[in-house]
């Protein structure tokens, strides 16, 4: 699905990327983990073709996306969440996600219902400004915004900072049934009707078959257990580990990941 | 509402589209009195030329109409070799010339051939009060009031007589009422009190401004405390009418202050609406922004001297066209300098003013310093009269009426197409507004484009006030901006009632405070304002607009 | 090659090159012709142009520069008369010759400027009396913009109206800003105060731009020649050559030349214009003529000196006589004016004048103005044995411009 | 903090020695070496240059507000003009009887406009002394009115920026009017003398040059005191982050006064020496077109940096003059096409050129 | 001298449930908001919200995103006026009287949702400008560090573990370092009560439970109330947890009591 080759970046002389290869393959849920300044947002911004990279290749669905503009790559399927968010302040909730059906290609002029599925609380807030919202239904705008695109890669950048713990794991959830790749059954343990549940439901009914590619970095180690297949380790600009979700060991996550 | 009507110019294309056939037919005999006088005509001084217009029109001619028309009109001449006395229009490379006695054509002299009978404005006073006489029994409505208005202007008894032969036969009602009021003019003078009388109250809630002169004057006293007019039944009855008269007027006058406020506020809308999108939207500090405006306005004038004999169409022409050029420059600007600058806004305020300088040197060149002469179709010249005391001029009439088309078709624009959503995520976050797929270039491109035409069209429209000249840009870059920032940046509708409400109440001011002060104190209240307000008429508010 | 050098310091850009590109451009044909002659003393004319961008600061500095780097014999220029009041004291501290072509509100006289444009006195007042006399105008309005040409004149005017009898509710004065754009108001004040029914008229002292929407509004609010005429001061074909000016037929200027002036001397000049500036359609005005005048009055001065040196020119020059365009002979006056004829002309829609009235003689131009109390006591005389500027006759004193 | 004294060492130094040497040189080579010297500065040379220096001095005073301070003044010509005007006062009150119409008291304008007084705020303006402190206290309490207002509510950014545009755009036309009593569109001209010393005369201009070049090297020390103290910092942060500013207890408002007001009475001084030296002031001054010009020296030279806009505004002068002289007719597309080249070309001004040189070496 | 409740001069006699449920009362209350109701346009982000910070005491805010936290320290801090309510900083001290200077000259102090530092200033000159000392302009023009200044700033490098980070420029930090920067910011301000918003938000693991260590010290000296939703985090950390939600509180008590509370689950835990 992704491929990255010998890429390198720098930010202005200072080399951030070091000779990066990665592979992604189709229908996989990956997690991206490294330190704090590692690398890790630059790399998916060199990926979005945010960055400019000096020298490598990023192969997507066959095609290299080298050449290619940021815009052109969204229309090509990919779904950027953003560190930080990166909200349209100034538009309302249903313009921030109006601005992605551009890319869709189908010239839909409306906003998928199933976007308020999963995220509610944007269907209630639609006319606020986008740099109204709290930090967390930020966040969820942020991930509703990059659906709009239907997009076959979704790279998420810390998805969960600062989002409240049930919605964290409804994002897990979100993520799993975009995924599905892995085929694996989710279960919702039904207890009392609620709100949540309804949600639950939704997204169960929404997209069965998407199965969306992800790219996700997260510090959260059990979200990162719960919603990845397959994990990459980052450190200093380099891929230096990577594999199958179990096997990330606690020697990995040591020498890695803690301080 | 009585009919309307149209300015002089329009009237005077119609006059002479009426007496052509006149003209042709008109073969007098050329040893006769009209003969005679034609030759006074050519050779008296100005000084004793009345004179001879009198005599010209004492011989009751049927040609004497066409000719005094043409002498009014600058149209007579006499050929400098034989003196023969012709009309001249103007043709390529020349006039051409038709000879007044015989109606015979004699083709196109250049103008050196030919001297022109001059007049001045005294004398065009009395041609005009001569030919109203001549045409009180004209055709045209319309030139039977503009003859009643020229001899009410002196009311002596031989026009009076005239008039009072004219009210029984006249059937215009609008002319009928310039005769009344004529007669209760000249009656106001009568010995008689119940003449006078009933002549102030035929004058009661009359619009004319002589009506109300006259009226004053009955009230005044003269120098040793005596009032000129010694019945006080008249004086009360004057005192009434002229009460009813002006009471009148402060209504109109406050209507006509409205329409000046309202006017100078379209061309202050009209001249930021554009800097609203390059400046509002964009960020852009966009200085050339006046220089657009003034290749607008060169492009009508480039309109103009390509089509000649369309100036009532070429208007049409130059609107689309200086939209594109505009645009076009626009679009150069955005892609040759801004696009390099997104991110840095306050170093586009050193571009665009380098760019400012650039256009404002290259029209110099290309056009010279000189400011160029924009024609007014004679569908915007005039006034709309909608009555004695309130009359619309028609060219600002028409500019706020296109003022708010454009507003109106701009918001469409914004709204309807993606284009509003994408610029505006554009200048919020570039970085994002690409990953959401939107191109931004192009959207920068088209954005700023727009804006730009827009400034281009504003050029069209200012074209049709004020100087084509290099420095139509400059005298409008600093209101734009106050009225941009006043009404709130990046808000269309606080630039539409920004303009408007300071053109309003710039224009409620001046008659007080005259036309600086009112302007400092304009300004002086914008910066108050802004100490109420820091964000504008209409600011975005709450969180989001402080990140 | 030795040449003599003039300097020709006229704004090539900012607001005032509207009106004084021209004046350059008529220097450089000047010189062109006096070349063409052989020069002046056996050595060609070299013109030095500079452009002082509107900016008068910038008026003093490049005079500096003109007489101090390039060493000019004489400076034709200036316009306003804010950038004249800048360069003042510059050429009177280096001893420059400034010849300056414009009319403008007198109460100067510097020895080393030559003013060859009207004084008010060859404008202003002739104007008025021909409204007076020969229009019957009872009523007055003196619109001018805020400043001090048009301030002293309308404050001369003033003063001349009410010798003559003029009442002060007869009298309206209003001032504008620069440029002032939006003249609605305005105008509507003039109509309801024309309306009166008394003859009124407009004594015009709007300045460049401002004339343009002046006019504009005037058609549109259907204010006739005939009904209220407006006599200008600033307007010239130049000016009319960027307004559409078949409404404007009948209004009035007065000035000391129209290109409209059927005379050999006119007739030449203007084909010369033509051929140097390549464009037929491009008219000719006063201030332009004024530089004619000027120029030719500085070449026989000089031949009359024998040298460029500017004592001996400003002493050679008073009683010089050089032909005009409108078919007299100036003469440049002990007080550096010089004799002129006053000419009212009407606005024609070709943009031309045709001159109605003009003075029988020339009129002298007097820099202290009669009509003002303090300065009517005040003469300027060049000559011995006064040789100063302003000389008070009642004091017996001089003072102000360096003598 | 090693950082900083490096900074000083490396530009402040040389830069204020540069001054040190012009202002004893220049006067030096115009009155002590004949004219046939090749070494000879012509007074024309000397008075331009000081205009210059004037300038340099009103863009230092810009660059401390919108460089340091995050404040686009596009109104700080009216703090030089009225500085200007101070100054202009006095020199008026100086021509005395030699007015053209003799007049001990009042300046000619007034005489033939018939003031029959001088008005009140032409008092004192006889005395040196007074003049001197109208030239620093006129433009500092309008700074301190006008930002009392405008920090005290929180303007900023462009709302700030164009509110000082309408600062100056109302005091130009202010000024123009007669009625004002400050000359109208004619301004203060015709001056004779400063301190009774002939302004004509070459050791005064070479003096008043020299003044210039002084008040430009005591404005830079110190403004570069001002910005390397803790307060510089402040207001530096103030520029980044100005509510996180307010949060750590600081009353950001008065930090931005201070600053607003100390560069205004820079430019008034500016002006005030910029006067005698041109020879004239008139409201044009005011034109907020010129005051954006000043903004766009120091833009040119690099904002953020001091010696910058000195560097700016000296280089930007320097090319009209030569331009206005050299190509009359074609000068503004040379100076047009100067300023869209830098800002595409040199982001950081034309020192950034040099700065960026510095940090490769 | 406590002070009891209801003598407190200012502060209106409140009897509601909420005061009812005071853990420690023996505490004095630092912090008063009552009734303090905030909206845009027409929505109420804080509902008549109620609440009291002890003096010394760490406290914990949690709940659902969007339930008002960060208004509640917008409002304590001057930001944000509310529409309705009081709110009082120790006893006499009106924080809806004063301007945010003023507030955090009292010493309530800040940090933000979003790492806010100077950027393009040094971590020691951050830290400097954040100092306690005279904030007035001219002493400000005049200042210079004493030497016992100089030790302060150490001390916090050291706390927060930037010492060998002091001369770079803040914007080259990482996230989580300049979360701590900030936090060390706050520190120099020797502030009686520190709001804390999502302070280990971005951070790693091992990050976060140093962060957490560093708030547990403060406990005592200085009051704090942190926001934060790394639940774990939180528990790390919490004595006494309050939970918002839709602009009121809607429970408080020790974590183990929050946390099984039924409703506390259904809008912010989850399963
Ligand atoms: N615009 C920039 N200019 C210069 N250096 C940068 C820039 N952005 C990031 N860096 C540096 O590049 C390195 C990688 O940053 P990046 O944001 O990719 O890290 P990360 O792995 O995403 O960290 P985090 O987990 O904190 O988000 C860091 O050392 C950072 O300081
Ligand atoms: N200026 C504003 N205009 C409109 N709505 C606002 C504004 N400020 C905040 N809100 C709304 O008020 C509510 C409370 O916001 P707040 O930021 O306090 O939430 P929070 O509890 O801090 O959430 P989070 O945990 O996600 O940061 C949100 O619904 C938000 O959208
Ligand atoms: N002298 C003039 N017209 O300014
Ligand atoms: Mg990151
Ligand atoms: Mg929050």
């Amino acid at each position: 699905m992704l491929s990255v080759a010998a890429l390198n970046q720098y930010y202005g002389e200072s080399h951030t990327l070091w000779d990066l290869c990665l592979d992604i393959p189709a229908g996989a849920s990956v997690a991206l983990m490294g330190r704090n300044g590692v690398g890790k947002t630059t790399l998916l911004k060199c990926i979005m073709g945010l960055l400019p990279a000096r020298s490598g290749e990023i192969r997507y669905e066959d095609r290299s996306l080298t050449a290619l503009r940021a815009e052109r790559r969204a229309e090509l399927g990919i779904g950027y969440v953003p560190q930080g968010r990166e909200i349209f302040p100034m538009l309302t909730v249903e313009e921030n996600l109006r601005t992605g059906l551009r890319a869709r290609g189908d010239k839909s002029k409306r906003i998928p219902e199933e976007i308020f599925e999963i995220f509610p609380v944007l269907k209630t807030m639609l006319r606020r400004r986008g740099g109204d919202l709290s930090g967390g239904q930020q966040q969820q705008l942020a991930i509703g915004r990059a659906l709009v695109l239907r997009p076959k890669l979704l790279i998420l950048d810390e998805p969960t900072e600062g989002i409240q713990p049930n919605i964290v794991s409804e994002i897990g959830d979100v993520i799993i049934r975009l995924n599905r790749a892995r085929g694996k059954e989710i279960h919702f343990e039904k207890r009392e009707p609620s709100v949540g549940d309804e949600i639950r439901d939704a997204i169960v009914r929404v997209n069965r078959e998407m199965g969306v590619t992800v790219l996700l970095v997260e510090q959260k180690q059990h979200f990162v257990k719960r919603v990845a297949d397959r994990f990459l380790v980052m450190d200093k600009g380099r891929i230096v580990a990577g594999g199958a979700m179990e096997d990330l060991t606690e020697d990995l996550v040591r020498r890695y990941l803690t301080v | 509402m009585r009919p309307l009507i149209f300015g002089m110019r329009r009237w005077c294309i119609a006059m002479l589209i009426m007496m052509m056939p006149g003209l042709c037919n008109a073969a007098a005999d050329p040893g006769g009195p009209f003969a005679d006088a034609l030759a006074r005509l050519k050779e008296a001084p100005l000084t004793e030329l009345g004179e001879a217009v009198d005599r010209l029109a004492e011989t009751n001619d049927p040609a004497v109409v066409p000719v005094l028309r043409a002498l009014l009109d600058g149209r007579l001449y006499y050929r400098k070799d034989d003196g023969r006395v012709v009309f001249g229009d103007p043709a390529e490379d020349g006039l051409a010339i038709v000879d007044v006695l015989d109606g015979e054509a004699l083709g196109i002299v250049g103008k050196f051939d030919l001297k022109k009978i001059g007049i001045n404005n005294a004398l065009r006073t009395r041609l005009r009060e001569t030919l109203g006489r001549l045409e009180l029994a004209a055709d045209g409505p319309a030139q039977r009031l503009k003859a009643v208005e020229a001899m009410s202007k002196s009311l002596d008894e031989e026009n009076l007589e005239l008039l009072r032969a004219r009210r029984d036969t006249e059937t215009d009602a609008k002319v009928s009422e310039a005769i009344e009021t004529a007669l209760a003019l000249a009656d106001l003078a009568s010995d008689d009190k119940a003449v006078r009388i009933a002549a102030i109250n035929a004058l009661h809630g009359s619009l004319n401004p002589q009506a109300l002169n006259r009226l004053h004057q009955l009230l005044e006293k003269d120098d040793a405390g005596r009032f000129l007019e010694p019945d006080s039944d008249v004086r009360n009855s004057a005192q009434v009418a002229v009460k009813s008269i002006e009471s009148k007027l402060t209504v109109y006058r406050a209507a006509e202050t409205v329409f000046f406020g309202l006017s100078l506020g379209a061309v202050l809308v009209l001249a930021s609406i554009g800097l609203a999108i390059t400046f509002g939207v964009m960020g852009v500090i966009n200085m050339a922004h006046g220089e657009l405006m003034m290749l607008g306005a060169y492009t009508t004038y480039v309109v103009q001297q390509l089509m000649p004999g369309h100036l009532d169409i070429s208007l049409f022409v130059a609107i689309p066209a200086a939209f594109l050029l505009s645009a076009l420059v626009g679009i150069a600007i955005e892609r040759g300098i801004i696009r390099f600058l997104y991110g840095r806004p306050l170093e586009t305020l050193l571009a665009t003013f380098g760019v400012s300088l650039f256009l404002q040197q290259l029209v110099r060149t290309i056009f010279s310093p000189l400011n160029r002469s924009v024609a007014t179709p004679v569908w915007m010249s005039g006034s709309l009269e909608i009555n004695g005391a309130l009359s619309l001029t028609l060219n600002r009439f028409y500019i706020l009426v296109f003022c708010l088309m454009v507003f109106a078709a701009l918001l469409q624009v914004l709204k309807r197409s993606r284009i509003g959503l994408e610029v505006r995520a554009v200048a919020q976050n570039r970085a994002m507004a690409k990953a959401m797929g939107i191109p931004t270039e192009r959207v920068d491109a088209l954005t700023f484009g727009l804006g730009s035409g827009i400034a281009g069209v504003a050029g069209v429209a200012l074209s049709q006030l004020t100087n084509v000249g290099p420095n139509l840009g400059q005298s409008y870059i600093v209101d734009s901006f106050m009225v941009v920032v006043f009404g709130g940046v990046g808000n269309l509708w606080g630039t539409l009632i920004g303009g408007f409400s300071l053109g309003i109440a710039n224009k409620l001011l001046e008659p007080y405070a005259g036309a600086v002060l009112a302007k400092i104190l304009m300004l002086v209240f914008i910066i108050l304002f802004i100490q109420k307000r820091p964000r504008g008429l209409f600011p975005q508010k709450g969180r989001a607009a402080e990140a | 090659e030795d040449t003599i050098k003039v300097g020709i310091l006229h704004s090539l850009s900012g607001t005032m090159a509207i009106s004084e590109t021209t004046l350059k451009d008529t220097m450089l044909m000047l010189i062109n012709e006096q070349n063409k002659k052989g020069g002046l003393l056996g050595k060609k004319l070299e013109p030095v142009v500079v452009d002082p961008a509107s900016n008068w600061p910038l008026f003093a500095e490049k005079t500096r520069e003109l007489l101090t780097k390039d060493k000019v014999a004489a400076i034709f220029g200036c316009w306003t008369s804010v950038s004249r009041k800048s360069v003042l004291p510059v050429v009177e501290e280096l001893n420059g010759l400034l010849f300056y072509p414009v009319q403008y509100e007198g109460e100067e006289s510097s020895k080393n400027v030559f003013y060859t444009g009207a004084a008010p006195n060859q404008q202003a007042i002739p104007a008025v009396d021909y409204l007076m006399k020969e229009l019957k105008v009872k009523r007055w309005v003196l619109a001018g913009t805020d400043y001090v040409y048009p301030r002293t004149t309308n404050k001369i005017l003033e003063a001349y109206l009410k010798s003559k009898g003029v009442k002060d509710k007869d009298i309206m004065i209003n001032y504008t800003p620069f440029g002032h754009s939006d003249w609605q108001s305005i105008v509507a004040e003039i109509k309801k105060f024309g309306s009166a029914g008394k003859k009124t008229a407009v004594v015009s002292t709007i300045n460049g731009d401002a004339n343009v929407p002046f006019y504009k509004e005037l058609g549109n609010q259907g204010i006739s020649s005939e009904a209220i005429p407006v006599v200008a001061f600033s307007v010239g074909e130049e000016e009319l050559s960027g307004i559409d000016t078949k409404p404007l037929v009948g209004h009035l200027a007065a000035w000391n030349y129209f290109m409209s002036v059927d005379t050999p001397e006119n007739a030449v000049f203007i084909t010369k214009w033509h051929q140097f500036i390549k464009n037929r359609s491009r008219v000719t005005n006063d201030p332009m003529e004024a530089h004619y005048i000027g120029f030719n009055m500085w070449v026989k001065a000089v031949e009359k000196a024998g040298t460029t040196d500017t004592d001996a020119v400003g002493k050679a020059i008073i009683g010089v006589e050089v032909p005009n365009l409108t078919g007299g002979t100036s003469k440049m006056l002990p007080n550096h004016h010089i004799t002129k004829p006053v000419l009212i002309g009407e606005i024609q829609d070709d943009g031309q004048f045709q001159t109605v009235w003009q003075t029988k003689t020339l009129v002298e131009g007097d820099a202290w103005s009669d009509y003002l109390p303090e300065s009517k006591p005040i003469i300027a005389q060049w000559t011995p044995p006064i040789n100063c500027g302003n000389y008070n006759t009642k004091t017996k004193k001089c003072s102000g411009q360096k003598y | 903090m090693a950082f900083r004294l490096l900074r000083k060492s490396a530009v402040d130094v040389p830069f204020l020695a540069v001054l040190a040497a012009i202002t004893v040189l220049v006067p030096l080579a115009n009155l002590a070496l004949p004219e046939s010297s090749p070494l000879h500065l012509s007074t024309y040379t000397v008075t331009l240059v000081g205009k210059y220096l004037t300038y340099a001095l009103l863009a230092l005073a810009v660059d401390l507000v919108w460089g340091y301070c995050g404040i686009l003044s596009l109104g700080h010509g009216a703090f030089f003009a009225l500085g200007g005007y101070a100054m202009g006062m006095y020199l008026m009150r100086q021509i005395g009887e030699r007015g053209v119409y003799g007049n001990p008291v009042l300046p000619d304008f007034m005489v033939f406009l018939n003031w029959q007084e001088l008005p009140w705020y032409w008092y004192g303006f006889d005395h040196f002394w007074f003049s001197l402190l109208v030239v620093a206290l006129a433009p500092g309490l309008l700074a301190y009115a006008f930002g009392w207002l405008a920090f005290r509510s929180r303007v900023t950014g462009v709302y700030l920026s164009i509110i000082t545009q309408a600062l100056t755009y109302a005091l130009m036309l202010a000024f123009f009017r007669n009625e004002m009593g400050f000359g109208g569109n004619n301004g203060l001209t015709d001056f004779k003398d400063i301190l009774g010393f002939n302004l004509q005369s070459d050791g005064t201009r070479a003096t008043l040059f020299a003044a210039s070049a002084i008040a430009l090297m005591g404005a830079y020390a110190a403004s570069r005191l001002v910005v390397e103290s803790k307060l510089g910092r402040v207001v530096a942060a103030i520029r980044d982050a100005e509510n996180r500013v307010r949060f750590l207890g600081y009353r950001v408002e008065q930090f931005k006064l201070w600053v607003f007001v100390f560069s205004a009475v820079l430019a008034g001084i500016a002006g005030a020496l910029y006067v005698p030296q041109v020879g004239i002031i008139n409201p044009s001054e005011f034109s907020p077109l010129n005051s954006l010009e000043i903004v766009v020296w120091v833009a040119v030279g690099g904002r953020g940096t001091l010696y910058g806009a000195v560097v700016g505004a000296i280089l930007v002068n320097y090319a009209k003059t030569v331009f206005t002289g050299v190509l009359p007719e074609m000068w503004l597309f040379a100076l047009g096409a100067i300023f869209i080249l830098v800002t595409l070309l040199l982001p950081e001004g034309l020192t950034g050129l040099w700065r960026r040189k510095e940090q490769a070496a | 001298m406590i002070a009891a409740k209801a003598e407190i001069p200012g502060a209106p006699v409140h009897d509601g449930p909420v005061a009812d449920r005071r853990i420690e009362p023996a505490h004095k209350p630092i912090l008063y908001l009552e009734e303090v109701t905030v909206s845009f346009d027409g929505f109420r982000a804080l509902n008549a919200l109620t609440l009291y910070i002890d003096e010394g005491e760490l406290r914990c805010i949690i709940g659902p995103n969007g339930a008002g936290k960060t208004t509640m320290m917008d409002v304590v801090t001057g930001k944000t006026r509310p529409d309705k309510g009081t709110a009082f900083f120790g006893q006499t001290l009106d924080l809806l009287t004063l301007d945010e200077p003023a507030i955090a000259e009292a010493g309530i102090c800040r940090k933000f949702q979003k790492p806010s530092v100077f950027e393009k200033q040094t971590v020691f000159e951050n830290l400097e400008l954040a100092m306690r000392t005279d904030k007035r302009v001219w002493t400000t023009l005049f200042a210079r560090l004493t030497g016992e200044q100089r030790d302060a700033i150490h001390e916090v490098l050291e706390t927060v573990g930037l010492t060998a980070h002091r001369d770079r420029r803040a914007g080259e930090l990482s996230h989580g370092q300049k979360q701590w920067l900030e936090i060390g910011m706050l520190l120099m301000q020797e502030p009686k009560v520190l709001l804390v918003d999502e302070p280990v938000a971005g951070m790693t693991h091992q990050e976060t439970e140093r962060t957490a260590e560093l708030l547990l010290s403060l406990e005592g000296k200085h009051s704090v109330v942190v926001v934060e939703h790394d639940m774990e985090f939180v528990r790390s950390i919490a004595r006494k947890v309050t939970v918002l939600h839709e602009g009121s509180v809607l429970t408080e008590g020790r974590m183990d009591e929050v946390q099984n509370d039924p409703r506390v689950i259904e809008v912010y835990l989850g399963a």
